[in-house]
């Protein structure tokens, strides 16, 4: 019996991700639905969840706001970096027009959506958030079909927020797919119209066993590792604007 | 006639005997009120202790081909944010006729008393005294439960603070836990849940080479533990008449069954929910029916430490 | 330059580290030589007392999930009868250049003593004192292993009457195995088998509505017991600087190694014979040549004990 | 993870076996190649390997030695009995000839492989032999095709042991397969020519594990449970040989 716990990868491509981070493209394997995470670990540092940007290679966009995140953003070509997973629960198949709208670092969770729906002949809307020029990410991402780059300061792309830019395209799509920070999802949670397409968002919790055993990563009664990451927006609406306790 | 599930445990009545582990998904009402939901007979809180306590760095909780390795630390919000938690989850429970075992656990005999008095507003069915933790040796010492005078001092102290059933958790790393279960029980304790994780163990990754767990070493739950946890009720059980919550790598209907021919009138389910959610709890209550019609079994009374004899 | 799996275990050089754990195959000269021509690098005889035993009826060794399960109770035939299985295994063992440890045990120090100057003549490279057999403990009480100063006695009666190098074979389930260890140093020891077999544990058959080994209890080994045995060796290696052969669970090429960064200078192998018999050896050697190949690490000596840094 | 060490069976028909015991066909299936054992557990009593007669139903034939066999022989039908296994490696396929030599209880492990050979068309010379007729196993077995008894005592059959009065079909046979008291087998290396067919034999020794572990059945370096309980003769000839130490 082996444990098996952790598939070890090397990083072969390092890509900046302006003063965020940066995306790591490694020499390994994980067939996973779009939407679906994995857990890596870095000896003596940390292990956290993670969005597989791709399978194949596996692919990790990283926004550096702490401790790992940080040092696996550092990395070199050749470190190695820990896996174990993929966990979770992906989106369901998209149709044939999704509108995609990513705040952050958020926006890593919906790129192998983005990549598969189009390889399959569907049209991609994307629209990017930010604070500031400096902390797009992925804004380079060849699968996202169009893309309209949003920032709060108007440093670049259309002054404002994700929601506003993309409002007229509500109507157009089959699909919305978003992930990003919670006020976003919130905000989202909160405008939602009965004429809209289904919504499907991706949360984000501070995770420790990322296999359902723990609860650490709890949103009201779903576990985000288990029943999620992804989450068809009614499910936890309710969660998403109660207020914090 | 169909067999039925239900278990008396110290004088409560539970539909069936299965009862949500402490640790596992019980840090939020929620989760706690899902599990009841699903089918468990009375759900457990995480441990909480006086002061929170944000637990150990990951990785904290890994499965192996055994079943879990952890050493989470016995990250809690505090007592007092807990009693808010467990009142919430209390009144979604009590319609549903689901018990509420609440967790506690603290560095001194003191320490237990008066986590036991902050959670006592929320008047769980059962005040479960975690002494067994194997997780924070670095922290606190060796666990009270290795130890009879220890474990009895605990026992003592949550006793004069505490007027509700008070159950003793247990070790599996006791050199000899019929000592100090007798000792708990002398000293006042209602009843025991047995056991706790085991070890503990250590798990090395060849490549980082080093051990994975943050803390290096962490408890042993699920099938690894089974026969060990089996050992342990069947023998607190034969010597002494307290009712056992039987814990530890029950993951059947069979393992179940095992547990109460063992001694153990409900049964912990912790790590099984690894994998299968919740589920396990509806899963392991058809598996054990189907084995009680099979083997002629009415009631599970009628099987409660069978196999003391012989 | 292809790795080399070679070690210095106390002294002796075996040219891999894997051994043959005492009580497996072990009853024979023949099959002690048959695990040296498959591959063991030494080979560890069944544990033998002064008077011979008949052990437990069965059911005495059972596979369970997790590993096995055994209470074969020391069957053996007595030490001077023992001496001449070890003295024919020897004559083949010597030419094979594969080390032979001879394992003894006993109710009192004395009778320990008695046992070490019998197995004398056969001049076994290691002679391994095993204080931690959890499966006789209704007829001798707790095991020696359990306390540090009931292991010093036994350490230090056999150290009086042997010449030779003496290992003490150490239980996971001791509260403090360090302590334990660091008794038996003091008193003498020259090394460790680190660990014997764990719990005891119980199956309970749930048809026949009793426990399945006769004994009731058994010693848990395999699988389920690696994370634990990891933890001992990692924490007795980096106290006490004597060579250890780690055991426990060891199933692949990949956990011997676990054994060595823990710590370990040789791998105890017992439980893995199971289904594959004596070709488990060179399977692991082919596995741990494969390791450390694709992870550059050209000795064991390199890597020994690395997990106890960070 | 289910341990599912033992199947329980229950005892559908009870043949006896003259003053030796009993034949006890059981409600379940084991699917084995012939040769193959279980351990066969009482609860309270023992537990020991017996010889599968038959698979589809599982078919014990138990000469009453001791208290488990003893147990077992006067079981009824409906009782309950555990199982674990099958064990250990049965006889390799055999050829268009066979001739079967069996010794008491020995007989047992013989009964599938004539079963089977006959089944396709094979030809089985069964000689079994015991000290007294009351001793006799399985004399009713329908798959020996012909059948020759010998008694010690000359009591029924042939007078003399099953050797000396199989002499002349050596010749004839393509393979032997023999099972029985150490003796007769000791004698059968003996005795053995080279141009004897392949002679193949089933031994039995004291069992605890049964598989493989324990060393407990060892006959020279060969464990009966895993490289047996079928050997061919020249590979335990010098074991079968030795003085007993
Ligand atoms: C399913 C899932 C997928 C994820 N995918 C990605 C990804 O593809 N790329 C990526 O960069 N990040 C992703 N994250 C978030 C990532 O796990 C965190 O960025 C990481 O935990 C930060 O680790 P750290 O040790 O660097 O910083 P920490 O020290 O853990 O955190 C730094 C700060 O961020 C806060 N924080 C940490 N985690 C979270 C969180 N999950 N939500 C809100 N605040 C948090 C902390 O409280 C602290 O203030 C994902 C999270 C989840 C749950
Ligand atoms: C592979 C294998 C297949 C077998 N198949 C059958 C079978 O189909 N039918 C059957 O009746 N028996 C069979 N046996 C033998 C059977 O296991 C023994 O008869 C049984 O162990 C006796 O058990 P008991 O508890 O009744 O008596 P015990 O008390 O164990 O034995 C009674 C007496 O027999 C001796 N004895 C026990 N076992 C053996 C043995 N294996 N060889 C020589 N002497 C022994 C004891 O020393 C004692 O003197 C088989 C044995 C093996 C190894
Ligand atoms: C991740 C995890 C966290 C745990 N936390 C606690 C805890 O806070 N308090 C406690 O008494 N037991 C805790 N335990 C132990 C379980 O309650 C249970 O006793 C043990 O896991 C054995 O049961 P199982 O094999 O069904 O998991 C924890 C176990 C796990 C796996
Ligand atoms: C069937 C069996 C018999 C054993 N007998 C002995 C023994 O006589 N003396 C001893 O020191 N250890 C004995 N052991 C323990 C082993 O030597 C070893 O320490 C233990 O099984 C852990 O290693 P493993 O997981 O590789 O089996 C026995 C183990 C088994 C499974
Ligand atoms: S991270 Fe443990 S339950 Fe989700
Ligand atoms: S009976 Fe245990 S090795 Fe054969």
């Amino acid at each position: 019996m082996l444990d098996n716990i952790y598939q070890v990868m090397r990083v072969t491509e390092r890509i900046p991700e302006g003063k965020c981070g940066a995306t790591l493209v490694l020499d390994g394997e994980l067939p996973c639905q779009a939407g679906q995470f994995v857990m890596v670990w870095l000896p003596g540092v940390e292990e956290r969840p993670f969005t597989l940007v791709n399978d194949t290679p596996v692919t990790l966009t990283v926004a550096a706001i702490g401790p790992l995140t940080r040092a696996l953003a550092g990395l070199e070509v050749g470190a190695r970096v820990w896996l174990r997973g993929p966990y979770g629960h992906g989106f369901p198949p998209p149709g044939r027009r999704l509108l995609v709208l990513g705040g952050g670092s958020g926006i890593a969770s919906l790129a192998l959506l983005a990549r598969r729906a189009l390889a399959e002949g569907a049209e991609v809307r994307t629209y990017i958030g930010a604070r500031t020029t400096d902390l797009l990410m992925l804004p380079w991402y060849p699968h996202w079909s169009t893309l309209t780059l949003t920032t709060d300061d108007g440093s670049q792309g259309i002054h404002g927020n994700v929601l506003q830019a993309a409002a007229e395209q509500f109507a157009w799509a089959d699909g919305i797919y978003a992930c990003g920070p919670e006020p976003m999802l919130a905000a989202l949670a909160r405008s939602r119209r009965s004429d809209w397409p289904p919504c499907w968002i991706n949360l984000e919790r501070v995770m420790r066993c990322g296999i359902g055993v723990c609860g650490s990563c709890h949103c009201g009664s779903h576990l985000v590792c288990a029943d999620g990451p992804v989450f068809n927006l009614e499910q936890v609406t309710a969660e998403l604007l109660a207020p914090p306790h | 006639m169909s067999p039925s599930l239900a278990v008396d445990l110290a004088g409560l009545r539970l539909a069936n005997p299965l009862v949500l582990a402490s640790g596992i998904w019980g840090c939020a009402a929620e989760t706690l009120v899902r599990a009841a939901r699903a089918g468990a007979g009375a759900v457990t809180s995480k441990s909480c202790s006086v002061a929170p306590r944000t637990g150990h760095p990951n990785p904290t909780v890994l499965p192996w081909a055994g079943g879990l390795i952890n050493a989470v630390g016995l990250a809690n919000p505090g007592a007092a944010e807990e009693r808010l938690i467990l009142q919430e989850a209390h009144k979604s429970l009590i319609p549903l006729g689901v018990s509420l075992i609440a967790s506690i656990f603290g560095s001194t005999p003191d320490d237990y008393a008066e986590a036991a008095e902050l959670v006592a507003g929320a008047q769980p069915e059962i005040l479960e005294v975690n002494i067994s933790c194997p997780n924070v040796a670095s922290e606190f010492g060796l666990p009270f439960a290795l130890e009879p005078d220890a474990a009895a001092a605990v026992t003592r102290a949550v006793r004069a603070a505490y007027a509700g059933r008070v159950f003793i958790k247990l070790s599996p790393n006791a050199v000899n836990i019929v000592e100090v279960a007798a000792a708990a029980a002398e000293a006042g304790a209602d009843g025991f849940t047995a056991v706790n994780t085991l070890g503990p163990g250590m798990l090395i990754d060849i490549t980082a080479r080093r051990p994975i767990l943050s803390n290096r070493v962490g408890g042993v739950s699920g099938a690894a533990l089974r026969p060990i946890a089996l050992r342990c009720i069947h023998d607190v059980t034969r010597a002494i008449g307290l009712p056992v919550i039987g814990t530890g790598g029950v993951d059947s209907g069979e393992a179940a069954i095992q547990m109460i021919m063992a001694g153990a009138s409900a049964v912990g389910v912790g790590s099984a929910l690894l994998g299968e959610g919740d589920a396990v709890f509806s899963r392991l209550q058809r598996e054990m029916l189907t084995i009680m019609q099979h083997e002629g079994i009415a009631s599970l009374e009628e099987i409660r430490g069978c196999a003391h004899a012989g």
